[in-house]
């Protein structure tokens, strides 16, 4: 391979408003072969409309089974810059805050151990490490943890939690997202670090029912913050709301899914019996109205992309629960969770799959829970019910 | 800068405390309301009438040291040094004064990236390795999200959406991000079944998980002069590529017909309606880099559509359930094919099975 | 009787005109509108200015030729000869002169039945044979309408109810009638599994068929003493009985189990929202004959909440989804159990996969 | 057996307000046997709370596989007046239009030559005899043909078609239900009454939405009305709605499913682009509204109760055809479904669970329809695409 970097089909991403990672890794193509290398694979790539990578292999870290994506060239005599190009996920802080510094010691680690390449964030949450030799995982799991950071996860492990900002940046926050996560995080290391379970287990924390972390969409386990009092209401601020030619009636009041509000005159009236806490009311006027103040959280399980039984929504477990430090009564729910799982589950069946194949009576009952109707959309709309409960005869005719 | 200390393991990461800036330590869990000053720019005021200001700046999310060095440069500039990402990868600076606002607006730009994101936006898009990093990839995503959003910047650095407009983009049918539920999606498709390798895959792979693997039982086990590998029933087989995640020898790429679907209307927050996947719209669109125009000439057809026809707080998934998919495929002239039909497990669910309809 | 010409086959039905009144084939096609009058009295106007009046009552079902001719006494003295029947099995008399309207109700009320079933009542109940005819049945359906509608006859012959409401009586899994789609159902269920009787099992019943008919697999072939019959997996029946619909030998009766389940909130018509399935409530009452106290009081409980709680226009599952699913429950005080929790095929996508939820 | 006929329990249902069925059969008892047995077995069941029925045998008339329904008691030798107790199904009119005359004939029939018990009527529509003995079945065949009646189906055929009241009374009706059924019944009269389908196939026909034959929730295939132009409006009998003090907004325009009705003042405006043509509007404002005048019919298949797969609605095929006599369009579409069924369904599969087995886009393809959106609530939202065109290589690799 010449040393010239020639790269006329990526340089059309060079062009246009949005930030371009072609321009910002020909930067670093200077200082990293690895980068070099890998723009190479990727013009290649791009010219055969296919990639060039081979099935992942089992690298890691000492002691840990998760964390690193082992990832080869299937070129590695073109490119050998990206003969190896794993990836280390590096556990990111609760709500994904940082400082300067703290970034740039993590900088100086990478652009030292590996290619210079990160992804902030993976989809998971996890600060990406995207791309090094095997030889310098190690020395980079021991730069990061002398700096007081540790791996996340991956394989059939307890994912990398992630949650919102939460009470840290937003009024809506009903539970503090940011402290759970790192409760659980801590709590969790060995399953996190040691791929045990069935397959992978992922848990968001979303403060209220916007949910931001797409918690209901993408995570094995959603909590949810939500309230079961009334929504707090601030009139005067309804009133300028009203005054300032905002169309209630069009914008909240109609698009209510429960038609729980109304007007009159300038005061509004919810009827909180009915509200689903869906945020759309507070959401458009967070001025005159705020969540309740009887806050917890709702656990969902089971979300998850198509693959193998089709997607799926995280289905409503506890549709509520309080949600204070330490926390025993969701621990011990993830406990029993976990137990049941890993005792009935089958090899490479996420929870949502399991309680679908199980039905959500037989799991509720293995985890200990009563059912309760908050759990259905709906009653079963089909008669095939298997009674438990019969009587019998002393003898059969 | 190997250190020769005691090996450390599971010790997670730090505690968020040190990371947070004074005055959200100051006010954390007492945010009383927020407003949003311009595009990209956030005001949370605290019952104790702090306020805090928040900048959000868009990120290639494949970046570079380079790339954040600068970024934690303006942090330190601007934001005592405080900054964060947000969930959708974009980097929000905290500031607690607000004449930095402008200043960090202008040298953001200076960086190369853009400054909005906020409210009726098209904010960042979620997405995923692609060609760059990963084995299992029908496309390319960082290339696919640049010159999507190029074609969209306006609506980033602008609010002038009905609502929200969230996008992804996964490069196979994993789907790691967003796809099954954002407003507008693109998707990495195989079209052809796998190929067997059959002299690596007796060593290689796990026959009953390879058989398992597959959600439409394409896979059986057969055995070739006398060693146990596997066969795939092609009427069956509906290229998802799950078989190539757990076996190696059964590669699904094909340049040929690897390319890219397109679909809209989902949603993820429970605001009005309740969360809703995304559906089906152009099943097929060739692999056409660097700058996949049929691509994004599809989705900002969809995005100018919907930024004229609905009406406000309408997500697309709602837009599209009032005027009816009949009108929705109309209006962008897509054509509806025996494709959109649903034939997985549940499809006898999606049947029209009402008299409601459009005509 | 019995006559010496030739045999006629595949004739079909008379020809409807010959039964229609004058004035409906004077106007055929061409009616205006139509008012109700009272309970059990409408009135079509046609483009015309002609009028049709309609009087309509309530009929068993299971009659006798006494009881229609008693009928056909009153069409010949009220309405020129012509009645109809409706497809809730009520009777309509058709006729062209409004003053007949109240002494054709005194004579229908001596016959012993009664006039309404229109607009806002509750109408005729459609059901099925029960003991009285049928050998799959798990309870009677004749005698659990007669004390139903005792119980409800108040709003047979008024319109105070907030809409419509549709009551279906079956007497088994199969359904012959419309128990999946009404407003309340009362379905007759059984609680055991088949019984085998493998001496006659081999000669009654083809194999396959049977294996076939199970909904959730729990017949397999098996053998006793060198023959071919079947055998049942206690664990995955569920008690439909639809094996003995196809096999003899395998009787699921049980005097000792049978009963009747309650179903509410299906409906059919398109009106406001798409037809809807109806939903468990109550899964199980013994059977109580001859009056099924514990019946009727469940029936009654329920339409009275409904009568009280839902708004004008509100069917029973319009009302219940606006209230919600524990409001119903709570109103009630029925109790939710493990089986109101879907387990068949799309029990899945009957998971509460929202955060929209009621406490 | 006594010859008294002792019935404590089912004297029990002569109390009440409802027209009880035990008095009229009561007063059938002197007259005949086979109800006096009848009601000694009733009592009998309603204390050992089981039915007495064998199950049905094959009986019938002459040439003909379906209309009739083999009964036989469990205990002949204690109740012998109905050890044989079979019940002919004879085919209903038209919107079950009679005239008392007619109706007196077929009683003398039924008198002379069964138990004088019916239903009236079925579920499926038929008139039903209930309960003669085997020799009786042909005598009573000949007796109601020689009137002009015939018997319906039953078995694996072609049901009873029936229909709401539609043109003859029925100011909403968008096609004519009566004739339509009339032909249908008449042209497969060989498919009605010789079973050689795979399973039973219902056809209900409903002038309207409102389907007053439930036919969208009972009927393998519903003939539903519908329009496609615009709801024709009244305003002056709009405005006396109004005037009168009907709550247009909340009773009408808060309940239209798609919010296309607006008012201002006294005059309603409907955007029928995208009205759904529910009904609701019309309902309620009969003197105001009324279905537009392209009118024609909708076609739904598969709607049947839960065995084998669970009960389905009927799912849309054809939004709109025309439907004028002699039919040809829809006879054509009838042909080709009953023609691809019957090659590809199995033993006792509805046609409903035909569809679903074999996939909504397969089913129309061999039925000669296009797909178009109409057909379902949304496109699919799993990736699991078959492709069937692709491009392919000269050679492998
Ligand atoms: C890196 C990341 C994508 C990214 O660019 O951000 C990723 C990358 C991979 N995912 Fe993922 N997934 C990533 C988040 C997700 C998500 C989104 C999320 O977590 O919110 C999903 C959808 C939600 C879910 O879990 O269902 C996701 C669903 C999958 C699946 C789908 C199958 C399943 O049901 O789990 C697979 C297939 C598998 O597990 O074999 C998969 C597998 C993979 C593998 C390991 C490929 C494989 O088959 O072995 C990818 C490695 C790529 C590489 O070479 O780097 N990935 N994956 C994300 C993790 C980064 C992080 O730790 O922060
Ligand atoms: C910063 C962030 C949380 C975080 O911890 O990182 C966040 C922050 C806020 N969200 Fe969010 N949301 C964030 C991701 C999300 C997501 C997740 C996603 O997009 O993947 C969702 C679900 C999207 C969906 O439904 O598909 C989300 C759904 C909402 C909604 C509901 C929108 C709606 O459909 O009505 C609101 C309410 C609103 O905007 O009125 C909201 C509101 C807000 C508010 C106004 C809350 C507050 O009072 O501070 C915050 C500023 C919003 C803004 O951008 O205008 N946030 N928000 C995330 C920013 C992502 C980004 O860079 O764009
Ligand atoms: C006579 C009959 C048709 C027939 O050919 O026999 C009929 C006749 C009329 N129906 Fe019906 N419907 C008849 C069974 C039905 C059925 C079927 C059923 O109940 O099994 C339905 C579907 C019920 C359901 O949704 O579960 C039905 C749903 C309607 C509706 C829609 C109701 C709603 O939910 O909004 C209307 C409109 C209305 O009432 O406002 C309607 C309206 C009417 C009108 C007003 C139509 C007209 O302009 O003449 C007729 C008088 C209605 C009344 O009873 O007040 N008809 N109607 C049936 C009388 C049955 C009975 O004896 O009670
Ligand atoms: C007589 C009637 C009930 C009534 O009291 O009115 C009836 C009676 C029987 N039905 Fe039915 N069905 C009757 C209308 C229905 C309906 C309603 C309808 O047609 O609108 C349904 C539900 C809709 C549907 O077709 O799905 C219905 C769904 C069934 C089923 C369910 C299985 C299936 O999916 O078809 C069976 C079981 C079977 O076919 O083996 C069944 C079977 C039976 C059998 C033949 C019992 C059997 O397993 O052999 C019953 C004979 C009873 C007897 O001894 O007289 N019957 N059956 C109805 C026919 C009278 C008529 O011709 O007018
Ligand atoms: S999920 Fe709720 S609490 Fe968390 S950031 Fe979003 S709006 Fe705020
Ligand atoms: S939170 Fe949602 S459901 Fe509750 S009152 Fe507001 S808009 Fe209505
Ligand atoms: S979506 Fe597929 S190709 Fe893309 S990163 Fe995930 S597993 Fe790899
Ligand atoms: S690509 Fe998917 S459908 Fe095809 S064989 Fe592999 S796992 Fe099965
Ligand atoms: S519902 Fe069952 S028991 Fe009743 S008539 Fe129909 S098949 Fe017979
Ligand atoms: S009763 Fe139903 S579930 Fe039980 S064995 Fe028979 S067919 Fe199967
Ligand atoms: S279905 Fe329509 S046309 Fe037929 S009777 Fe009912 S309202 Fe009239
Ligand atoms: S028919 Fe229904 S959808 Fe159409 S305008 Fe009337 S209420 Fe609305």
């Amino acid at each position: 391979m010449s040393d010239e970097l020639k790269t006329p089909l990526l340089d059309e991403l060079e062009k246009g408003a949005w930030p371009s990672f072609v321009t910002d890794l020909k930067s670093m193509a200077g200082k990293s072969n690895m980068v070099k290398d890998l723009l190479r694979q990727l013009e290649k790539s791009y010219r055969d409309k296919r990639g060039y990578w081979k099935h992942g292999g089992l690298v890691g870290v000492m002691g840990y089974g998760g964390g690193v994506i082992g990832r080869y060239s299937a070129l590695p005599d073109e490119f050998p810059g990206v003969s190896h190009f794993h990836t280390l996920r590096i556990n990111q802080t609760s709500g994904w805050f940082y400082t300067s510094k703290a970034l740039n010691e993590l900088m100086d680690i990478w652009d030292e151990h590996g290619s210079g390449l990160l992804n902030m964030h993976g989809s998971t949450g996890d600060l990406v490490f995207l791309g090094t030799v095997s030889d310098e995982l190690e020395p980079t799991f021991r730069a990061v943890t002398e700096k007081g950071w540790d791996l996340g996860g991956s394989g059939s492990d307890l994912r990398t939690p992630s949650c919102c900002v939460g009470p840290a940046r937003c009024e809506n926050a009903c539970f503090d997202t940011m402290a759970l996560t790192y409760n659980i995080t801590h709590k969790y290391q060995d399953e996190l670090h040691r791929p045990m379970f069935n397959y992978k287990y992922k848990i968001k924390m979303s403060g209220c029912p916007n949910d931001c972390t797409a918690a209901i969409a993408r995570s094995d386990m959603g909590v949810i913050g939500i309230w079961k009092d009334d929504i707090r209401v601030n009139q005067a601020e309804f009133a300028n709301y009203v005054d300032s030619g905002f169309n209630v009636q069009e914008f909240v009041v109609e698009k209510c899914p429960t038609k729980c509000i109304s007007v009159e005159g300038k005061e509004i009236k919810i009827d909180n019996s009915n509200c689903v806490k869906c945020m759309h009311c507070i959401n458009t006027m967070p001025k005159a109205l705020a969540v309740g103040k009887d806050r917890g959280v709702a656990i969902t399980l089971g979300a998850k992309a198509p693959i193998v039984e089709g997607a799926l929504f995280g289905s409503v477990m506890v549709p509520f629960m309080k949600m204070e430090p330490p926390f025993e009564e969701f621990h011990d729910l993830l406990g029993r969770i976990w137990e049941f799982w890993d005792e009935y589950g089958k090899n490479r069946e996420r929870i949502g799959e399991f309680i679908v194949r199980i039905g959500l009576a037989t799991f509720i009952e293995g985890i200990g829970l009563d059912p309760i109707p908050q759990m259905v959309k709906q009653p079963r709309d089909n008669p095939y019910i298997f009674f438990e409960e019969y009587y019998k005869e002393e003898e059969e005719k | 800068m190997s250190t020769t200390t005691e090996r450390k393991t599971d010790i997670g990461p730090p505690h968020y405390e040190q990371f947070l800036h004074p005055i959200i330590k100051a006010n954390y869990g007492k945010w009383k309301y927020h407003e949003t000053l311009k595009p990209g720019v956030l005001v949370h005021v605290a019952e104790s009438g702090d306020k805090i200001f928040t900048v959000r700046a868009a990120s290639p999310r494949l970046i570079s040291t380079n790339f954040l060095r600068k970024m934690t440069g303006l942090a330190d500039k601007y934001a005592d040094g405080y900054l964060r990402f947000t969930s959708r990868n974009n980097i929000e600076f905290l500031l607690a004064n607000k004449d930095n606002i402008d200043p960090l607006i202008k040298d953001i730009n200076a960086a190369g990236t853009l400054v909005g994101g906020t409210n009726n936006a098209i904010s960042n898009v979620i997405h995923t390795q692609g060609w760059v990093h990963c084995h299992s990839s029908a496309t390319d995503a960082s290339g696919l999200v640049k010159v999507v959003m190029d074609e969209l910047a306006e609506y980033f650095t602008s609010m002038k959406l009905p609502h929200k407009l969230r996008i992804a983009v996964a490069c196979c049918l994993n789907m790691c991000g967003a796809v099954h539920a954002s407003d507008i999606a693109v998707l990495g498709v195989h079209r052809t079944p796998p190929h067997i390798d059959h002299k690596n895959l007796p060593n290689q792979c796990e026959i009953p998980t390879t058989v398992a693997s597959c959600p439409n039982n394409a896979i059986r086990p057969t055995s070739i002069e006398g060693r146990a590998t596997v066969k795939v029933d092609e009427e069956k087989c509906m290229y998802c590529g799950n078989c190539f995640g757990v076996c190696p020898a059964m590669p699904i790429a094909d340049p040929l017909n690897d390319g890219v679907s397109i679909w809209v209307g989902g949603k993820i927050c429970n605001a009005r309606t309740e969360p809703m996947f995304t559906k089906l719209v152009i099943p097929y669109i060739p692999n056409n880099p660097p700058r996949w125009p049929e691509v994004t000439s599809a989705v900002k057809n969809i995005v100018e559509l919907y930024a004229k026809n609905a009406k406000p707080y309408e997500r697309m998934g709602e837009w599209i359930n009032r005027i009816g998919w009949p009108k929705f495929f109309d209006l962008t002239g897509i054509e509806f094919t025996k494709y959109h039909l649903d034939d997985f497990k549940h499809a006898g669910t999606t049947y029209r099975r009402s008299l409601q309809n459009r005509y």
